[in-house]
């Protein structure tokens, strides 16, 4: 699991990275939403791969790692969510913004030569 | 033998179910038109879902149901949204 | 006065030092207010508060005599050494009286050189804020002190310069002084700041008995270049001079204290001041006796070849600079005698000569020697006077610059240190001597005798009584310490003198004639070549340019400005372009790259061990669904370009396959949420996707693509690579570590009994680390109202501003049909699934609801529940469209998210009551009747702020997003109609 | 225990939020009610913050001081805040800066767009929030409440040069919250702990292959944190972003790169201080290459600019560069004077970004247009009218020109003023008052950091004569600006604590040579905030 | 997997064989995804799934969760309602669009949109 | 009754989710749902949605099991289409049919009953001539596809005539 997890990871990030490096604004979206994916399974990670352990408990129960997954990356991981989400609005709007100011959809706001 | 034979029944479930959704990848990527990448998201979706209740059945865990009820509840939101950017260009008006 | 009279008067008479820097800034500060008109009253008041200085310093007079040292001290900065140590000993003493004494004169002399139109105020008042900076620098009893008060000079000074600053001259010769002086002066920091490491400390009682510990240690050199490169732009030695000329745009009263008397005596002054612990070596004699000598002997030969009055005098002071320079450069206590003394006697006679040039210039309107001549008929006494200032410049006897220049021959002939400088300076020292005697000549001559013009600007006449007053002062007093010295300057030089030289204080004799020797040969010589010169050049002077030959091709402005030009504009700015760029892709690829690096490094410096391949163990359907994610992440990649929508569509399959991954993987809370966020977001990039500009494929560029583009592909799919392997590999490295000892036990412990919920990670989040949900609610509401604010500015572009091609074709066929309205064709494509839509939205909210309600104890929560009903009021707007559901509904998300952010922060206080921390969670089961046990934690009602900013921001986004669709139609309506009139 | 000062610990994030929540469904319309709750909020955080520092300053104080135990969860598991000399200075600058910022909006800015003072108030949350929390997730949490304001204060007013600098400072940003978020969790991963002062305490204790991950998360991490204080050549986003921001928000920006400092002043001293075994000192010869590069184009930068907004962008960059490699120098003698630098830049820049404004407002009509644009509500596409606001008060240029010689001085770090005492005390500490005994050798890179301390202030001695001259003396047209006494009021503000810093350099150098010695006991630090005791006394 | 072998063989049996057979008709609608020629065909095929493959797999579920708990757990049922609640809007919204794209087109042997009215007006 | 409950199906069929979503009938759960259903009833009657009566709970049960029926067959049906590949491609087509069901909601539960009869896909409904135009993936006999989409209708227009 833990290498077809990285593979994932790995290929993710690679595919956002090289959009992030691309000109147009809608790639650099499409590459930080990508990116976002690769870190939020990264955060997830991070915790370790557990199949069939969720981390809820009986009611009244005590929970150790042995028997549960380890809760905090997932925490962690709905937090970057949620804020992954809210900036992919904000950069969507910006470019938007950007794209009705400058007439394209260059990340700088005007075509350059060759890219 | 009822062990191995469960198992390796709700795994070839899983894997046709994978497999179901590498062809409907092969939609999405290949298209040709734009509709064709939607339905294959669509088809891509369900596989999904179907993918959660086998996994529910394997580990006997109910946990995963959220899930599977959202895909069948709320994903067909972005497969519509789709649908109309193509017939509208604009998803609100 | 007997110094040891008594602590107490001493301690009184140091606290009277702090006069010198209060008065005159405080003046400044009041001089401001005075009305521009008032000439007479504020040039009364600044002649007042210099008046007051002089007589206080005279007061003091008793105490410094002999050795005696007064001290004023206030903690400044202590722990670091800098304190505001005011210090006046008999040098320090002699030039505040020059300073405070001069400064009086000018005051006076300024009252009437300035003209009605000048604000006079702002002027008197810099020159205060001047003399009071001067002040420091003479009294300052601390090495960082001395720097502040150093700096001050300059930065007033340029103030000064550029007081006409409507002429370009004065800004420029401003702005010239003080870069040159000020470099100099931080480059003087940095050594006195290496001085204070020597010494320990940077009061200059101890600095001035650490004279061997300076000399011997190894940070001499620098200390010695970086003060002298302070004393030196200061004193405008060579090759530092040439701001010194330019620097006569000033008003004449400015040059006459700045360019004579005081600031460029800085640079000497720091010299005197440090000779004790820093002369004597050789590189303190080659360094600066090199500049003296070079300055002396080329600011004599430049001030010949002046044709501006002020110019000359800038090139005299000069050399008489690089005169002092060179006597201090010697070493021996003998030529430090002469060097004060001479620093007096230039100042008396180089500010009666400026104040005579202005004179003229006021009278003439003109400085031009060409243009001038025959003046004596006009102003005869003012002739008389200049006339004595400058035979004093030349060195002619009876005047108190033969004596100094006696003294300088005298110690240029003795043999200091054994080399071709040594050797050089006689000679030197006499050419100079007839070049000054040249250029005095010609200042008098070409003035005051010969033709009168006809073309002169103004009919001369002799300026106001009083005006004339300063000169006759300073006169007389180059005549009287010309004929009787010992009597009259005498005490006062010994006093200064000893000061520095302490206990080496040479036998020294002031007398007029010292009988027949060489210096006085020398004198001769250089008076009788000088006049001879004078004559011989007389008539080229006359109508020659301003310059000497050669060498004012070199004119050192025009050098300076395109030097500074060069460096601090064009430099810097391919510099900056080079160095930096504005475009995003290389500040991207460096991000990328340096973050790469930061994690590389680490692994590369300590030798990595990779970690073992575990393949066992993977499930083929896993591996399967990822085969698919890949695919699609690869996919999206690949089309984001040119097929958008595809790219979008692929995307959403990467994000499924991360949903199912974390079911699988035992984060049900985690794939509930991201699938949520990925059908919102879905829809939001749809919601962009209609202003964007098309873009189609053009497969002859693509076909065509350079080698450049190319590369820069290859390069960053190769940074992408290594990033992408990278994260990856750390991934597993961790991955498959053991796990450490992690604060998740104790969450998973206490998750039920303390928290009160089964589901650890919502637990997590609303208690043991709500505080962290209540930020990442407070991003969503702040990404909200961004978004809100930025798209009520929107402007789309014009190609976007109409209606989608698709709307406008099934528009124009219900246009085209007489049975049809406009509209129809989305109602019917949407008439059935509007209905099914509709119906789905309380079958949401039934979901929402349990969602938000089973949160604590199962996967879902607020901001699932949030998200998901905000789903629900999409669906109605897509499937009604804005006005429709707007009409229905009562939207109002703004309100929504204040509320929920105000609703969780506000749980979060409610503990305060109980005594506990913020957002301390409380649960409880209440035990209602029919219902039973029912939970009531404080979580809850957290979680309901959550829910409900969650909803209105999602909200807000989507439906600002969503109302461009009506406002760009209007807004292209009105460009229309404005178009049309 | 709990008492009711306790909770003021929390205040300056609490109420900034709040302030900033409730205001958000009011009218625009209100703008004046909005900018008047704004600027008493953030007053009553001025003087809080002032209280705090007092609280900070206390010596010998009950055990648990200055720790705040959110939701009652003790270190590390659950969030903690922590108040010290450090985090206090930063919250007493930030409202400084805030107050400052607010009142000079009111005059005009503030109408530029919707929500100003929301986003205001909520981006000092996030800057307090940064300050105070002893927590690396919570840190991200407010690093990103922090971005996300900034992002919408930079795009307040709209227009195509914000939104295009927004456009580069919002895409750089989110690559650098996903290295935050990686080097974060990689840290869990790899020491199972977020406290900061946890991970200081376990990071001597794991094995060598753990500690190279934490150095990995750390390294990530900190290009994160360098992103946002603008080394080279992470910072080319910088000028044209913050040249491109409103006045008032370009001023209160002048602390965000801060927060890059002081995270890294923090966190490297920490939990890489001396205590850390074999990752002692880790970065920081990255941190001393970097920051000179930095000061140098930062330096080369204030030459080339001519606009004066992106001088004082690059006199941020300037004054990051000096602090990073003071930072990177790691002399201990060094931090305190680093940190008086550090407020007095950031009060000397934010009130030369004020003060811009109104001395270019009297040469270019066409800023005008920009600044006051009327909207008819819900739709912001009519026509736009522009609006006088202000008269034309005699003496103001004289004002304006002597706050601009006040800047340039204390920019250039020129004497008297606090920027010269501040680069005396860098280098006064780093040459130090050795004495007679041993005067050691001054090493190479220690010149090189004088140096271009040196030169980095003689770019702005010459960028900012020549600004000033072209500005004030030069110009050909004299149409004295229009400016209310409102606007000018914050840069004399400003600058007179610019004045009043250089005249109470004493007792001022002793707070920060009080905090720098504290920052070099980390484990002070870490038994404060491991041993608080939970409210309730479980 | 232990837990799976708790089940009687009967309910096993049953559980195993919808599981495969409701995923053997979701793979058989995906490989028509995959083959037919033309939209209008492809657009059946994800019904396929939503039909029998759910319902199959849904009931599987049921079967299974029934039995290991030994109560009448039907919320699968919520899931088969909704899918085919929503899915007709998907595909009607696709087909639509995929209608309109080809009239626009004018691709043979795509029905124009249906004109003239029923009332036609006498010529 | 109609001020408390607009759409008293609906608010049904919404507590018997909740119900099953909570897995649990204890009153507590019963009166939330209660609750619930009532108000998001009360927020569904703004978006206007036409109340249907549907009448005879016999003919609904019927309904369902004759189309249960239909989905197996057009399952096997189209299953069969697809595994026979290439050999016999698809014969598939167009069909229009006019319509009389006025009811929205009837025509609702009509599509969604073609949909998930595979084999058949709802494609446009004209509401102007009541004409719904479908797909049909294998069109052996049109008669048979246009009189099971007519059996269907006759059977709704029974339940909410
Ligand atoms: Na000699
Ligand atoms: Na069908």
């Amino acid at each position: 699991m833990e290498i077809i997890l990285s593979a994932a990871i790995g290929v993710l990030t690679a595919s956002g990275v090289y959009l992030l490096l691309r000109p147009r604004t809608y790639q650099v979206i499409i590459g930080l939403s990508l990116l976002s994916y690769a870190v939020n399974l990264f955060i997830f990670g991070m915790g370790r791969l557990r199949v069939n352990a969720p981390p809820v408990l009986e009611p009244g129960g005590v929970g150790d790692l042995s028997r549960f997954t380890d809760p905090v990356p997932q925490a962690l991981v709905l937090t970057a969510i949620v804020i992954g989400f809210a900036m992919t609005a904000l950069f969507l709007v910006v470019l938007l913004a950007s794209r009705g100011f400058t007439g394209t959809d260059h990340v700088d706001g005007r075509e350059q030569r060759h890219d | 033998m009822m062990e191995l034979s469960i198992i390796w029944s709700i795994l070839i479930a899983q894997i046709m179910l994978g497999l179901a959704m590498a062809f409907a990848f092969y939609r999405m990527v290949r298209g040709p038109r734009a509709q064709d990448r939607i339905l294959g998201l669509d088809t891509l979706y369900i596989n999904a879902m179907l993918m959660l209740l086998t996994f529910g059945i394997r580990t006997a865990n109910s946990l995963y149901f959220e899930s599977a009820l959202i895909v069948a509840l709320i994903g067909f939101v972005s497969s519509i949204a789709f649908g109309k950017f193509l017939m509208r260009g604009e998803i609100i008006e | 006065m007997n110094p040891n009279e008594g602590n107490g008067t001493i301690e009184y008479a140091g606290k009277l030092l702090s006069v010198f820097i209060l008065a005159p800034f405080v003046g400044s500060l009041l001089a401001i207010f005075f009305p521009p008109d008032q000439r007479g009253a504020t040039a009364w008041f600044a002649g007042a508060i210099a008046l007051l200085c002089f007589l206080v310093a005279a007061g003091l007079y008793p105490f410094v005599t002999s050795g005696g040292v007064l001290r004023y001290d206030i903690a400044w900065l202590p722990e670091l050494g800098l304190n505001f140590t005011l210090r006046m000993d008999g040098f320090a003493w002699l030039f505040t009286v020059l300073v405070t004494a001069i400064g009086v004169l000018v005051v006076l002399y300024a009252r009437y050189y300035m003209a009605a139109e000048d604000p006079v105020p702002r002027f008197l008042s810099l020159f205060l804020a001047f003399m009071g900076s001067m002040l420091g620098v003479v009294l300052s009893g601390n090495l960082i002190l001395l720097a502040v008060f150093w700096e001050l000079t300059s930065i007033v000074s340029f103030l000064l310069i550029g007081y006409w600053h409507h002429n370009a001259h004065a800004r420029d010769g401003a702005r010239m002084a003080l870069t040159v002086t000020g470099t100099g002066g931080l480059c003087m920091l940095v050594g006195l700041l290496l001085m204070g490491r020597i010494v320990g400390s940077y009061d200059l009682d101890v600095v001035l008995a650490s004279g061997d510990l300076i000399r011997n240690s190894p940070l001499y050199m620098p200390v010695l270049i970086l003060v002298l490169l302070g004393a030196l732009t200061k004193s405008a030695q060579f090759p530092f001079h040439f701001w010194l000329p330019h620097a006569m745009s000033a008003p004449t009263p400015v040059s006459a204290y700045l360019h004579s008397a005081t600031m460029v005596k800085a640079g000497v002054f720091l010299l005197a001041r440090l000779w004790p612990v820093m002369a004597g070596t050789e590189a303190w004699f080659w360094i600066v006796g090199l500049a003296g000598l070079s300055t002396l002997l080329l600011g004599a030969y430049f001030a010949i070849f002046q044709q501006d009055l002020k110019g000359l005098l800038a090139y005299s002071t000069i050399s008489h600079l690089g005169l002092i320079t060179v006597l201090l450069s010697l070493g021996s206590p003998l030529a430090a005698v002469a060097a004060v003394f001479h620093i007096v006697n230039h100042a008396t006679f180089k500010a009666s000569l400026f104040m005579a040039a202005g004179i003229i210039d006021h009278e003439t309107g003109t400085r031009d020697m060409r243009k001038l001549g025959g003046l004596i008929r006009y102003m005869p006494g003012t002739a008389v006077l200049a006339m004595v200032a400058s035979a004093a410049m030349a060195g002619v006897p009876l005047l108190n610059g033969f004596i100094s220049k006696e003294m300088f021959f005298a110690e240029a002939i003795e043999t200091h240190q054994a080399n071709i400088l040594d050797t050089m300076t006689p000679y030197v020292a006499t050419l100079a001597g007839m070049f000054a005697v040249t250029y005095s000549l010609r200042f008098i001559h070409s003035v005051f005798f010969g033709k009168t013009p006809e073309d002169l600007p103004k009919v001369p006449h002799e300026p106001p009584r009083w005006m004339r007053v300063p000169i006759e002062f300073l006169v007389l007093a180059c005549l009287v310490v010309g004929i009787i010295p010992a009597i009259t300057i005498g005490p006062f030089l010994h006093t200064a003198v000893v000061s520095i030289l302490g206990a080496n204080t040479p036998y020294y004799s002031l007398s007029v004639w010292h009988g027949w020797n060489l210096p006085l040969i020398m004198s001769f010589v250089a008076l009788a070549g000088g006049i001879g010169l004078y004559f011989l050049m007389r008539n080229y002077l006359a109508t020659s340019v301003e310059g000497p030959p050669i060498f004012r091709l070199l004119h050192g402005q025009r050098i300076f400005e395109r030097v500074l030009v060069t460096l601090s504009w064009k430099w810097a700015r391919s510099l900056e372009q080079r160095l930096g760029t504005r475009r995003l892709q290389p500040q991207m690829r460096f991000l990328v790259f340096i973050a790469i690096a930061a994690g590389a490094l680490p692994l590369l410096l300590n030798h990595f061990e990779l970690p073992p391949l575990l393949v066992r163990s993977i499930d083929p359907a896993f591996a399967l669904l990822w085969a698919v994610g890949i695919a699609c992440a690869i996919g999206a990649a690949i089309l984001a370009k040119f097929h958008r929508l595809a790219a979008l569509v692929l995307l959403g399959g990467a994000g499924l396959t991360t949903c199912l991954t974390f079911v699988w993987l035992s984060a049900p809370d985690l794939a509930v949420t991201q699938l949520l966020v990925e059908i919102v977001t879905t829809v939001l990039i749809l919601l962009g996707l209609r202003w964007l500009p098309k873009r189609i494929e053009d497969t002859e560029e693509t076909e065509l693509l350079s080698l450049k583009v190319r590369f820069r592909r290859l390069r960053d799919f190769l940074l992408a690579i290594v990033a992408g392997g990278g994260v990856a590999l750390i991934a597993y490295t961790i991955m498959t570590r053991p796990m450490p000892d992690t604060i998740a036990s104790y969450f998973l412990e206490r998750a039920y009994k303390e928290g009160g919920g089964t589901n650890v990670v919502n637990v997590i989040l609303v208690d043991f680390r709500g505080f962290d949900t209540l930020g990442e609610i407070a991003v969503l509401a702040i990404v909200a109202l961004t978004v809100f604010a930025l798209l009520l500015r929107f402007r789309p572009q014009a190609d976007s501003l109409e209606a989608p091609e698709q709307q406008r074709v099934q528009n124009a066929f219900d246009d085209d049909h007489p049975d049809r309205n406009k509209g129809d064709s989305v109602a019917e494509y949407l008439f059935v699934p509007s209905v099914i839509m509709r119906w789905m939205f309380p079958v949401i909210g039934m979901l929402a609801a349990y969602l938000f309600l089973r949160g604590h104890d199962l996967p879902g929560g607020g901001f699932a529940a949030g998200i998901a009903m905000s789903i629900g009021f999409i669906l109605q707007y897509m499937s009604g469209g804005t006005r429709w559901v707007e009409e229905r509904l009562r939207i109002h998300p703004l309100r929504w998210m204040s509320i929920g952010l105000l609703v969780a922060a506000a749980t979060g206080i409610g503990s305060w009551f109980f005594g506990y921390p913020f957002l301390t969670s409380h649960s409880q089961y209440v035990t209602l009747p029919i219902i039973g046990k029912f939970p009531l934690a404080s979580a809850l009602f957290f979680d309901l702020g959550v829910f409900s900013l969650v909803l209105g921001a999602t909200v807000l986004i989507l439906i600002a997003l969503a109302h461009q669709s009506i406002r760009a139609p209007r807004a292209h309506a009105r460009a229309m109609r404005k178009e049309a009139r | 225990m709990t008492n009711w000062m306790h909770h003021l610990l929390i205040l300056p994030i609490l109420l900034p939020l709040m302030v900033g929540a409730a205001m958000i469904p009011i009218d625009e319309r209100n703008r004046s009610l909005k900018g008047v709750l704004s600027f008493v909020s953030t007053l009553a955080l001025f003087i809080l913050s002032i209280v705090l520092m007092r609280i900070a300053s206390m010596d010998g104080a009950p055990a648990g001081n200055g720790v705040y135990q959110l939701g009652n969860w003790p270190a590390p598991f659950g969030i903690v805040l922590v108040l010290d000399r450090l985090s206090a200075l930063m919250l007493c600058l930030t409202s400084g800066l805030a107050l400052a910022a607010q009142a000079y909006s009111i005059a005009r800015w503030h109408t530029a767009g919707h929500h100003f003072h929301s986003l205001f108030q909520l981006l000092i949350a996030g800057l307090n929030g940064s300050f105070l929390t002893g927590d690396l997730f919570n840190l991200f949490v407010f690093f990103e409440i922090m971005l996300a304001a900034s992002y919408g204060l930079l795009l307040h007013g709209s227009g195509p040069l914000r939104v295009k600098a927004g456009l580069h400072y919002v895409a750089i940003n989110l690559a650098a919250s996903s290295l935050f978020l990686i080097g974060v969790s990689l840290i869990y991963g790899a020491t199972g702990t977020l406290n900061m002062a946890d991970l200081s305490m376990k990071l001597a204790t794991l094995s060598p292959e753990d500690r190279q991950m934490v150095e990995v998360g750390a390294g990530v991490l900190g290009v994160a944190f360098l992103v946002k204080a603008g080394m080279w050549p992470l910072s080319f986003w910088l000028p044209t972003a913050y040249a491109a921001a409103t006045p008032p928000v370009a001023a209160v920006f002048a602390i965000l790169t801060k927060v890059g400092i002081y995270v890294i002043l923090r966190l490297s001293l920490l939990v890489f201080g001396a205590s850390a075994g074999a990752s002692a000192g880790f970065g920081q010869p990255i941190l001393l290459a970097g920051g000179l590069l930095t000061i140098a184009f930062g330096a080369i930068g204030v030459l080339a600019s001519q606009a004066m907004g992106r001088l004082a962008a690059y006199s941020v960059l300037v004054s990051s560069g000096t602090l990073l490699a003071a930072i990177g120098l790691g002399h201990p003698s060094m931090i305190a004077g680093a940190l008086f630098y550090l407020v007095s830049s950031t009060l000397t820049i934010a009130a030369f970004f004020l003060l811009i404004e109104l001395v270019e407002r009297g040469r270019d009509a066409g800023a005008d247009v920009l600044a006051v644009t009327m909207e008819a509500y819900g739709d912001a596409d009519e026509d736009e009218e522009e609006e006088e606001v202000g008269s034309a008060i005699p003496g103001t240029m004289a004002i304006l020109g002597l706050c601009f010689c006040l800047c340039a001085l204390l920019l250039a770090g020129l004497p008297p003023l606090s920027g010269f005492v501040a680069k005396f005390a860098i280098l006064g500490g780093l040459f130090g008052l050795s004495g007679a005994e041993a005067t050691p050798a001054v090493s190479a890179a220690d010149w090189t950091y004088v140096t271009l301390l040196i030169v980095s202030g003689l770019a702005a001695m010459i960028a900012m004569n020549r600004v000033g001259i072209r500005t004030f003396w030069a110009s050909i047209e004299n149409t004295v600006p229009r400016v209310v006494v409102i606007e000018i009021t914050p840069v004399v503000v400003l600058l007179a604590a610019c004045i009043f810093l250089s005249v109470q350099a004493g007792p001022a150098m002793r707070y920060m040579q009080a905090t720098a010695d504290s920052l070099f006991d980390p484990a002070g630090y870490t038994e404060r905030v491991l041993s608080a005791p939970r409210a309730g006394g479980q | 997997m232990s837990h799976l072998t708790d089940l009687p063989v009967w309910a096993a049996v049953l559980v195993c064989g919808l599981t495969v057979l409701g995923a053997a008709v979701a793979l058989i609608g995906s490989v028509g995804l995959l083959r037919f020629t033309s939209f209008y065909e492809r657009l059946h095929a994800p019904t396929l799934a939503t039909s029998g493959g759910v319902l199959m797999i849904c009931t599987a579920s049921i079967i299974c969760f029934a039995v290991l708990q030994s109560r009448w757990v039907f919320h699968e049922i919520l899931i088969i309602v909704f899918v085919v609640a929503t899915t007709p809007v998907t595909l009607m919204l696709l087909g639509q669009a995929a209608l309109y794209r080809d009239r626009v087109e004018e691709k043979r042997g795509v029905p124009l949109k249906q004109r003239p009215p029923r009332e036609e007006p006498a010529e | 009754m109609r001020t408390w409950l607009p759409y008293p199906l609906l608010s049904v069929g919404l507590l018997i989710i909740w119900l099953l979503l909570n897995q649990s009938v204890a009153p507590g759960t019963f009166l939330m749902g209660t609750v619930l259903a009532t108000g998001l009833g009360w927020v569904t009657l703004k978006l206007g949605l036409v109340r249907s009566h549907p009448r005879r709970v016999l003919l609904i049960v019927r309904f369902g099991f004759a189309v249960a029926v239909d989905v197996i067959r057009s399952n096997i049906a189209v299953i069969a289409v697809i595994l026979r590949g290439q050999r016999r491609p698809p014969n598939s087509g167009f069909l229009t049919i006019d319509l009389d069901l006025e009811d929205e909601n009837a025509l609702a539960l009509l599509a969604c009953v073609m949909t998930a009869t595979p084999g058949t896909a709802w494609l446009e409904y004209d509401r102007g001539r009541k004409s719904l135009l479908f797909h049909v993936l294998d069109m052996e006999n049109e008669d048979i596809w246009l009189d099971t989409v007519k059996r269907y209708e006759t059977a709704l227009k029974e339940i909410f005539g």
